[in-house]
């Protein structure tokens, strides 16, 4: 009983934050109503006795993406006023759309597609288990592999977004070698035929 | 009492929420990526309901890479976006048409 | 004894060709007098072996030689190879060719005297006269063709020899397509010989071919024809392409073109007389197909007395002559037809002579005239080149067959036959032959009164050095004019009714008229009696009696006659529209139908349509794409969504039955 | 005797590729090494060439100096070669068609010399691997490979339209063998192996054999070319350098023909027996409908083209005229004829249209133009390149005594065994023939000198003169004595007639 009141009021603030990310006008609104719906997020997770990744997802999620994020906004200066205009005129399609999907894809998880794993409801696990471990044994024996493949898409993320980002120094002059190499011995050298006149007395 | 479909049909209604939040936004490239992120975490709620009621980690092994990948996605996004807003000063989904055919 | 004459034959074949690689690759080097050296050399050789072989043939009655030099090719059973058949007939052509042409190669010395082609000329009529000699001492189907070819490519060669002149070039070309339409038909019976006897050669062919009497061959569908009056007529389609019967003689007259020697010797003398030579040849074959024999006789009568007619209106020395030849191949046709081939070949032999003797002559006065060539800037020639008027005198009286000279005795050998002849066709044969002496003589005589008498129309400037031609072009015409003298009283005796050609040609008992005739011939001066009793040599006087009224005593009679006759004169000058008719329907058609075919087939259709088109629409088609990507994000999100939904409902195989779960339907 | 130790095909194969690439490396700053260097290699293949020919023993109708070796095992693909009565004619052309072409292209190439030599060596080495391959997949790859240097050579060195012209001809060729691929496929199913051999004793029924029949048209009935697929071959050969027009009208329009040979009529006699028809009717429309479209062209090169295809519709004729000669006279003496007469006339016309392009390509380095309108008197200013270009012609026109009368004369008489209509109809490209080249001689040859550059003309030069010498002796050797040649096919011939005759249905 108690588990439907947190799943449903954790639900239904998730798909609030979610309406408001999409409608509000202002861009820091929409990246806090992120953070919101990240929370209540994790609240369900919780609930799924998926603590670790819950706690995962409010560090990683919340607490470096949303930052970045907060922080684009407030480097670009967007102008605001043009950031809203003409949100009305595209609403009626887009809801049209969600709705249509929306209603496809309830029909089709809600049905007894799934019937056989439905009625075993919240499966209840013994007081000495702990999600962090089993996931973490799953990961580092079976899933190592991948796992080093994640740490090096980190990396290449972290490298690429710092060489996009970056802007040349203007002011260096670094030496290009292999243009000094490529001198060759005409351009430098001009030989003049001079006629030798006798130095004055 | 909850049952599997619950959290399906939450995940399914929040990943129509972002799909039209991408189809209604026409105006700043931000947003999109915001709603990229809400459509992950949609998925991530699946992935986390379906390794709970099957009893299976695996589920959640996967999240926790699409979390890398989400990541690492959101970091380049927003970098292209500043390499955007710096080239173009403007990030309207508007006046980004210049890659057609 | 047969390798002997292998060997005289090879030189035969061989001198002139020698003489023709060297004068032609070495031309240079040689000189003018080192190149015609060399190729009179050659052909004399030639003439002496062949009179030789012409000795051991005929008097020391040497067995036919049929001999094969290499094979060709041997291929699937069959086996095509190069040898020498030399008979009584063979031996004959083979003295007549390299003698008329030794004759030439002398003459030209003179004739082409300033020409800067002299070698090369050279070199042509020697190889010619390799190519004839190839093609009579042929003992196959390949090798005649061969022959056959060979000398279409060289009478192009020479009748173009003035490459320069525009007539020329187009003569040439002319002569060469015709002579390969003829070719055609010529292929075609090759073809059929070969898949009804399965082999070219000569004997084998004849030792098959009266077994095909029955056989049948059906080309239009349901007309059955006999093979062999197909396989014939082919071959003689042939003959008239080469010899220059009616639908195909349109050539013969352009050849003028080519220089005088030429016109003699090829276009008088030996080539055109191929075409009768292969009908004699291949008598076996023809005895068999009455059909085939009555064509002959009434194409040959056609060509007799049409060409002859137009002879009367030219007003070109050469072209008259020309047509005169004409005339003359087609009484050797009729006597084809009517089964008298030794009698064509008797004429073919005293026609080379007399002809070569006329156009050598008609060169001489060109030479002497400075290359005028038209008889209304001529007269009174007779004072000034004696020589030149009495060998042309003499050839005339062979050509008219005034009784005793060759001309008379085949000629009145080959009406008489023809009268006899009971194939279908011989009435109206009789009847053109017969207007064909009056026509003969009249244009013959016309020639020798308005050249050498009649009124004196050669400009001034012309007459100042106007003097008879040099020894080495009058000396051939003296030689020329001995056997078409006397050849007749000779030959006619053995030739025609001695069996002379036994071994060469084959008639049928039924057709045999030469046998008839010569149950009442009983010696030379009976033969020329009886001839003083028949119509032509009246025909033939009369002929002569109106050339001189109309030319010596009244010249302008001819003028008014020309006027007064209107649509018949014009017809005659427009050689019955045959120019005109190929020019319009061949020449152009073919043009125009090649245009049509290639600028709707292949440029429009095919490459338009179907190349180019495809690759076009492939354009046009991917252009109608390129706009689906708009490049702004939301209409890629959106199409993603359209899929997204299409692969969702893909995925849920059974709506109803999911809608009632929820009780939205009725399930089924 | 030779033919045991020696890896002959092998060497044929890679000795020019070999020599391609090491003419490439010596660069373009050195031209004259290039082209001796390019000299020395082609007449190396060209001896390695006459070896292989004194060495095969033409009694035997097999293949011989046959060579095995594993190459890509999991599908049993493997480098396997041999040659026989058809295809040794053909490499000799390849290899002394070389020579001409590099001789040809003497002075006349200076852009990128060592490549344009390079592409020629390579070219030749893929075709000499096309003719002597025994193993589908080696086949196809040397099919196809042989498109590029060729498409190269018309790319580069070509005309002002040369690149609509190269990938047209790319695309036409390419398009056609692909279904070729397809039918290799199906059949590498049915029998396990890429062997040749092995598709010529496989059964097939009827209406399988038309589908690979149909296949294998497309991609040789495009090589030939043959009348509906043929408009590439104008484009290609006005756009192409002359060592690219001599190699293109002398060897690659062969492939066609030897694909025919090897593949269409031996995997599918039924369906070659069933569709005679339809490919007389097409070889007879390339013969009549291409002359007269060849009288109306303005440009030499676009003439030969056009005259080429004429010739080569003599070739399909030839080849699948043997049906009905078979039914008609019950005997294969007729149908050897044909075989023995399509076979000479690739030969010869290899040679031919050859020494035809030569010769245009002479008057092109004098005067950069190929209509037939700028030219006229030619033979004033160049007489002995007129007698040689006479000569041509008249080989051309199929004059006897020349080899191209030799190929017409058997196939007409061939085909006059199976229908009259058919004879009727292949003889008429005598007065075609003869039309469209001596129309063509006449207006640039003939006549008076037409304006001032052609009276500046030079007469040919030694190099030139040795070029037209050297082809101008196979044109009238085998017109005088083709025996040689036959001796070579003969044999091949009878086993190939008894396969092809022989019909598949049977078994099944």
């Amino acid at each position: 009983m108690f588990e439907q009141i947190i799943f449903y009021s954790f639900g239904t603030m998730l798909l609030l934050s979610a309406l408001m990310v999409i409608s509000v006008r202002n861009p820091v609104y929409a990246a806090l109503f992120l953070v919101l719906a990240f929370f209540s997020t994790s609240a369900i997770w919780l609930l799924l006795r998926a603590e670790f990744l819950a706690i995962v997802l409010v560090l990683v999620y919340v607490g470096a993406v949303m930052v970045l994020f907060l922080f684009v906004v407030m480097m670009l200066d967007i102008n605001l006023a043009r950031l809203r205009a003409g949100f009305m005129r595209y609403l009626p399609a887009g809801a049209l759309v969600a709705l249509v999907l929306a209603a496809s894809m309830v029909l089709v998880v809600g049905g007894e597609g799934f019937n056989e794993i439905r009625e075993s409801g919240l499966a209840e696990r013994g007081p000495a288990y702990s999600n962090t471990a089993e996931l973490g044994e799953a990961l580092f024996t079976a899933y190592l592999y991948p796992l080093e493949i994640a740490g090096a898409i980190l990396l290449v993320a972290i490298i690429a977004a710092i060489a996009l980002t970056q802007r040349a120094k203007r002011e260096t002059k670094a030496q290009n070698p292999d243009a000094q190499v490529a001198v060759r011995r005409q351009d430098r050298v001009r030989l003049v035929k001079m006629s030798s006149e006798r130095d004055s007395e | 009492m909850l049952t599997l479909s619950h959290f399906l049909i939450l995940a399914a209604v929040l990943f129509c929420i972002s799909i039209a939040g991408i189809f209604i936004n026409r105006k700043n490239v931000l947003l999109l990526l915001m709603c990229i992120e809400l459509m992950l975490l949609a998925v991530n709620i699946n992935f986390v309901a379906f390794s709970h009621f099957l009893g299976d980690i695996h589920g959640q092994v996967f999240v926790f890479f699409i979390l890398t990948v989400a990541a690492a996605e959101s970091a380049i996004g927003l970098a292209i976006l500043v390499v955007l807003f710096r080239n173009r000063d403007t990030i309207n989904v508007e006046d980004l048409d210049s890659m057609k055919g | 004894m047969a390798d002997y004459l292998t060997t005289l034959c090879l030189i035969v074949v061989l001198a002139p060709l020698t003489g023709s690689m060297l004068a032609g690759l070495f031309g240079s080097a040689l000189g003018r007098a080192g190149a015609h050296w060399v190729t009179i050399i050659g052909v004399a050789i030639a003439t002496l072996a062949s009179a030789l072989v012409f000795k051991a043939q005929v008097f020391d009655g040497a067995a036919v030689l049929n001999v094969n030099l290499y094979e060709w090719a041997a291929l699937g059973g069959i086996s095509f190879n190069i040898g020498f058949l030399v008979d009584s007939l063979t031996a004959t052509m083979m003295l007549v060719v390299t003698f008329v042409s030794w004759m030439i190669h002398v003459y030209t010395i003179g004739y082409m005297h300033d020409d800067p082609g002299y070698q090369r000329f050279f070199s042509y009529i020697s190889l010619f006269t390799f190519a004839m000699l190839m093609l009579i001492m042929a003992n196959n189907f390949l090798q005649l063709f061969f022959g056959w070819e060979a000398v279409g490519l060289v009478s192009y060669l020479l009748i173009g020899f003035w490459f320069k002149r525009e007539s020329a070039i187009f003569a040439n070309m002319k002569a060469f397509l015709v002579n390969r339409v003829g070719d055609f038909g010529f292929l075609i019976g090759i073809a059929a010989i070969l898949f009804y006897t399965g082999s070219l050669n000569y004997t084998t062919v004849f030792a098959v071919v009266p077994s095909l009497t029955g056989t049948t061959i059906n080309v239009f569908g349901n007309a059955d024809w006999s093979v062999l009056s197909f396989i014939c007529i082919a071959l003689f389609i042939g003959a008239m392409g080469k010899s220059a019967q009616v639908p195909l003689h349109v050539w013969l007259p352009d050849s003028m073109e080519g220089p005088t020697p030429i016109s003699a010797l090829i276009h008088a003398a030996t080539m055109v007389t191929a075409g009768i030579f292969m009908v004699a040849r291949m008598s076996p074959l023809f005895e068999l197909s009455e059909a085939a024999l009555t064509f002959i006789l009434v194409i040959g009568a056609t060509t007799a007395l049409f060409m002859g007619l137009l002879g009367v209106v030219q007003h070109d020395i050469k072209r008259v002559i020309a047509y005169s030849t004409l005339s003359q191949l087609g009484y050797m046709t009729v006597a084809l037809g009517a089964s008298a081939y030794s009698a064509a070949i008797f004429h073919l032999v005293t026609h080379a002579f007399f002809k070569a003797l006329l156009f050598l002559g008609a060169g001489s006065v060109i030479i002497a005239l400075h290359h005028e060539q038209d008889m209304r800037r001529m007269g009174r020639l007779s004072r000034f080149m004696p020589f030149t008027w009495l060998t042309m005198l003499a050839g005339t009286l062979a050509l008219v067959g005034f009784p005793g000279t060759s001309g008379f005795f085949s000629k009145d050998a080959i009406i008489e036959a023809v009268h006899l002849s009971e194939l279908p066709g011989a009435g109206y044969a009789y009847f053109c032959v017969l207007a064909g002496v009056f026509i003969t003589s009249l244009y013959s005589f016309r020639l020798l009164f308005l050249v050498f008498h009649g009124r004196d129309n050669v400009d001034s400037h012309a007459k100042g050095h106007l003097f008879e031609s040099p020894p080495v072009v009058v000396l051939p015409l003296l030689i020329l004019a001995v056997p078409s003298l006397l050849l007749g009283l000779v030959a006619i005796g053995p030739l025609l009714f001695g069996g002379y050609f036994a071994d060469a040609i084959h008639v049928a008992p039924a057709h045999d008229v030469l046998a008839r005739l010569g149950e009442d011939y009983h010696g030379v001066l009976g033969f020329m009696l009886h001839g003083l009793m028949t119509p032509p040599l009246w025909l033939a006087v009369a002929g002569f009696i109106v050339a001189w009224y109309c030319y010596q005593l009244r010249p302008e009679l001819p003028g008014r006659i020309a006027a007064a006759s209107g649509g018949l004169y014009r017809l005659l000058l427009n050689k019955y529209g045959f120019d005109d008719f190929n020019q319009a329907v061949f020449a152009r058609g073919a043009r125009g139908l090649g245009g049509l075919l290639w600028r709707i087939g292949d440029v429009r259709l095919i490459d338009g349509l179907i190349v180019n088109g495809s690759a076009n629409s492939v354009r046009r088609f991917s252009g109608l794409i390129r706009h689906a990507q708009s490049g702004f994000l939301y209409h890629y999100a959106f199409a993603m969504i359209v899929g997204l939904v299409l692969l969702l409902a893909l995925f849920v195989q059974d709506w109803p039955a999911l809608l009632a779960q929820y009780g939205l339907m009725q399930p089924r | 005797m030779i033919s045991s130790q020696l890896p002959l095909l092998s060497l044929l194969i890679w000795t020019p590729i070999l020599g391609g690439v090491w003419v490439l490396i010596a660069g373009d700053n050195k031209p004259q090494t290039v082209r001796y260097l390019a000299l020395f290699v082609s007449l190396l293949v060209f001896a390695l060439a006459t070896l292989l020919y004194l060495g095969f023993d033409s009694s035997r109708g097999n293949m011989q100096f046959v060579e095995f070796g594993r190459w890509i095992e999991a599908f049993n693909i493997n480098y396997h070669l041999g040659v026989d009565g058809i295809a040794l004619p053909l490499i000799l052309l390849t290899a002394f068609t070389t020579i001409l072409v590099v001789l040809a292209s003497w002075e006349v190439i200076e852009r990128r010399l060592s490549q344009y030599m390079a592409a020629f060596l390579v070219l030749e080495g893929l075709m000499i691997g096309v003719f002597s391959a025994l193993d589908a997949v080696l086949f196809y790859v040397f099919w196809e490979a042989m498109l590029i240097p060729m498409f190269l050579i018309i790319g580069i060195w070509g005309g002002p339209r040369r690149v609509y012209a190269t990938i047209k001809f790319f695309l036409y060729t390419f398009f056609g063998s692909v279904f070729m691929l397809v039918a290799f496929l199906y059949l590498y199913g049915q029998t396990g192996t890429f062997a040749i051999q092995a598709f010529h004793e496989l059964a097939l029924p009827l209406d399988v054999q038309k589908l690979i029949f149909i296949a294998f048209l497309l991609a040789f009935a495009v090589k030939i070319p043959m009348w509906p697929v043929h408009t590439w071959l104008p484009d290609a050969h006005v756009e192409a350098p002359t060592g690219g027009s001599v190699i293109l009208a002398a060897i690659m329009l062969k492939m066609g023909g030897y694909g025919f040979l090897r593949f269409s009529l031996p995997i599918t006699p039924d369906a070659s027996m069933a569709l005679d028809g339809l490919m007389i009717a097409l070889s007879l429309i390339a013969v009549v409908y291409i002359g007269f479209v060849a009288l109306v062209q303005q440009d030499m090169k676009k003439l030969i083209a056009y005259s080429s295809i004429a010739h080569m519709g003599f070739v399909t004729l030839g080849f699948f005229v043997i049906y009905a000669i078979v039914q008609n006279t019950g005997s294969t003496s007729g149908a050897t004829l044909a075989l023995g007469g399509a076979m000479v006339q690739m030969i010869s016309h290899g040679f031919i249209s050859g020494a035809l392009f030569l010769c245009v390509g002479v008057l092109y380095d004098r005067m950069h133009s190929r209509e037939i309108g700028d030219y006229g008197g030619v033979a004033n200013p160049m007489p002995q390149f007129a007698a040689f270009m006479m000569l041509f012609a008249m080989a051309n026109a199929g004059l006897p005594g020349t080899s191209g009368f030799v190929g017409e004369f058997m196939v007409i008489l061939a085909s006059f065994q199976a229908s009259f209509w058919i004879a009727f109809l292949a003889a008429t490209t005598l007065i075609l023939g003869a039309a469209y080249t001596l129309w063509m001689y006449k207006r640039v040859i003939f006549g008076d000198i037409a304006n001032s550059s052609v009276a500046a003309l030079k007469d040919i030069s030694p190099r030139e003169k040795l070029i037209l010498i050297l082809v101008a002796v196979p044109v009238l050797l085998f017109g005088l004595w083709p025996q040689p040649l036959f001796e070579i096919m003969n044999p091949t011939l009878e086993v190939l007639l008894d396969t092809v005759t022989r019909s598949k249905l049977g078994g099944i």
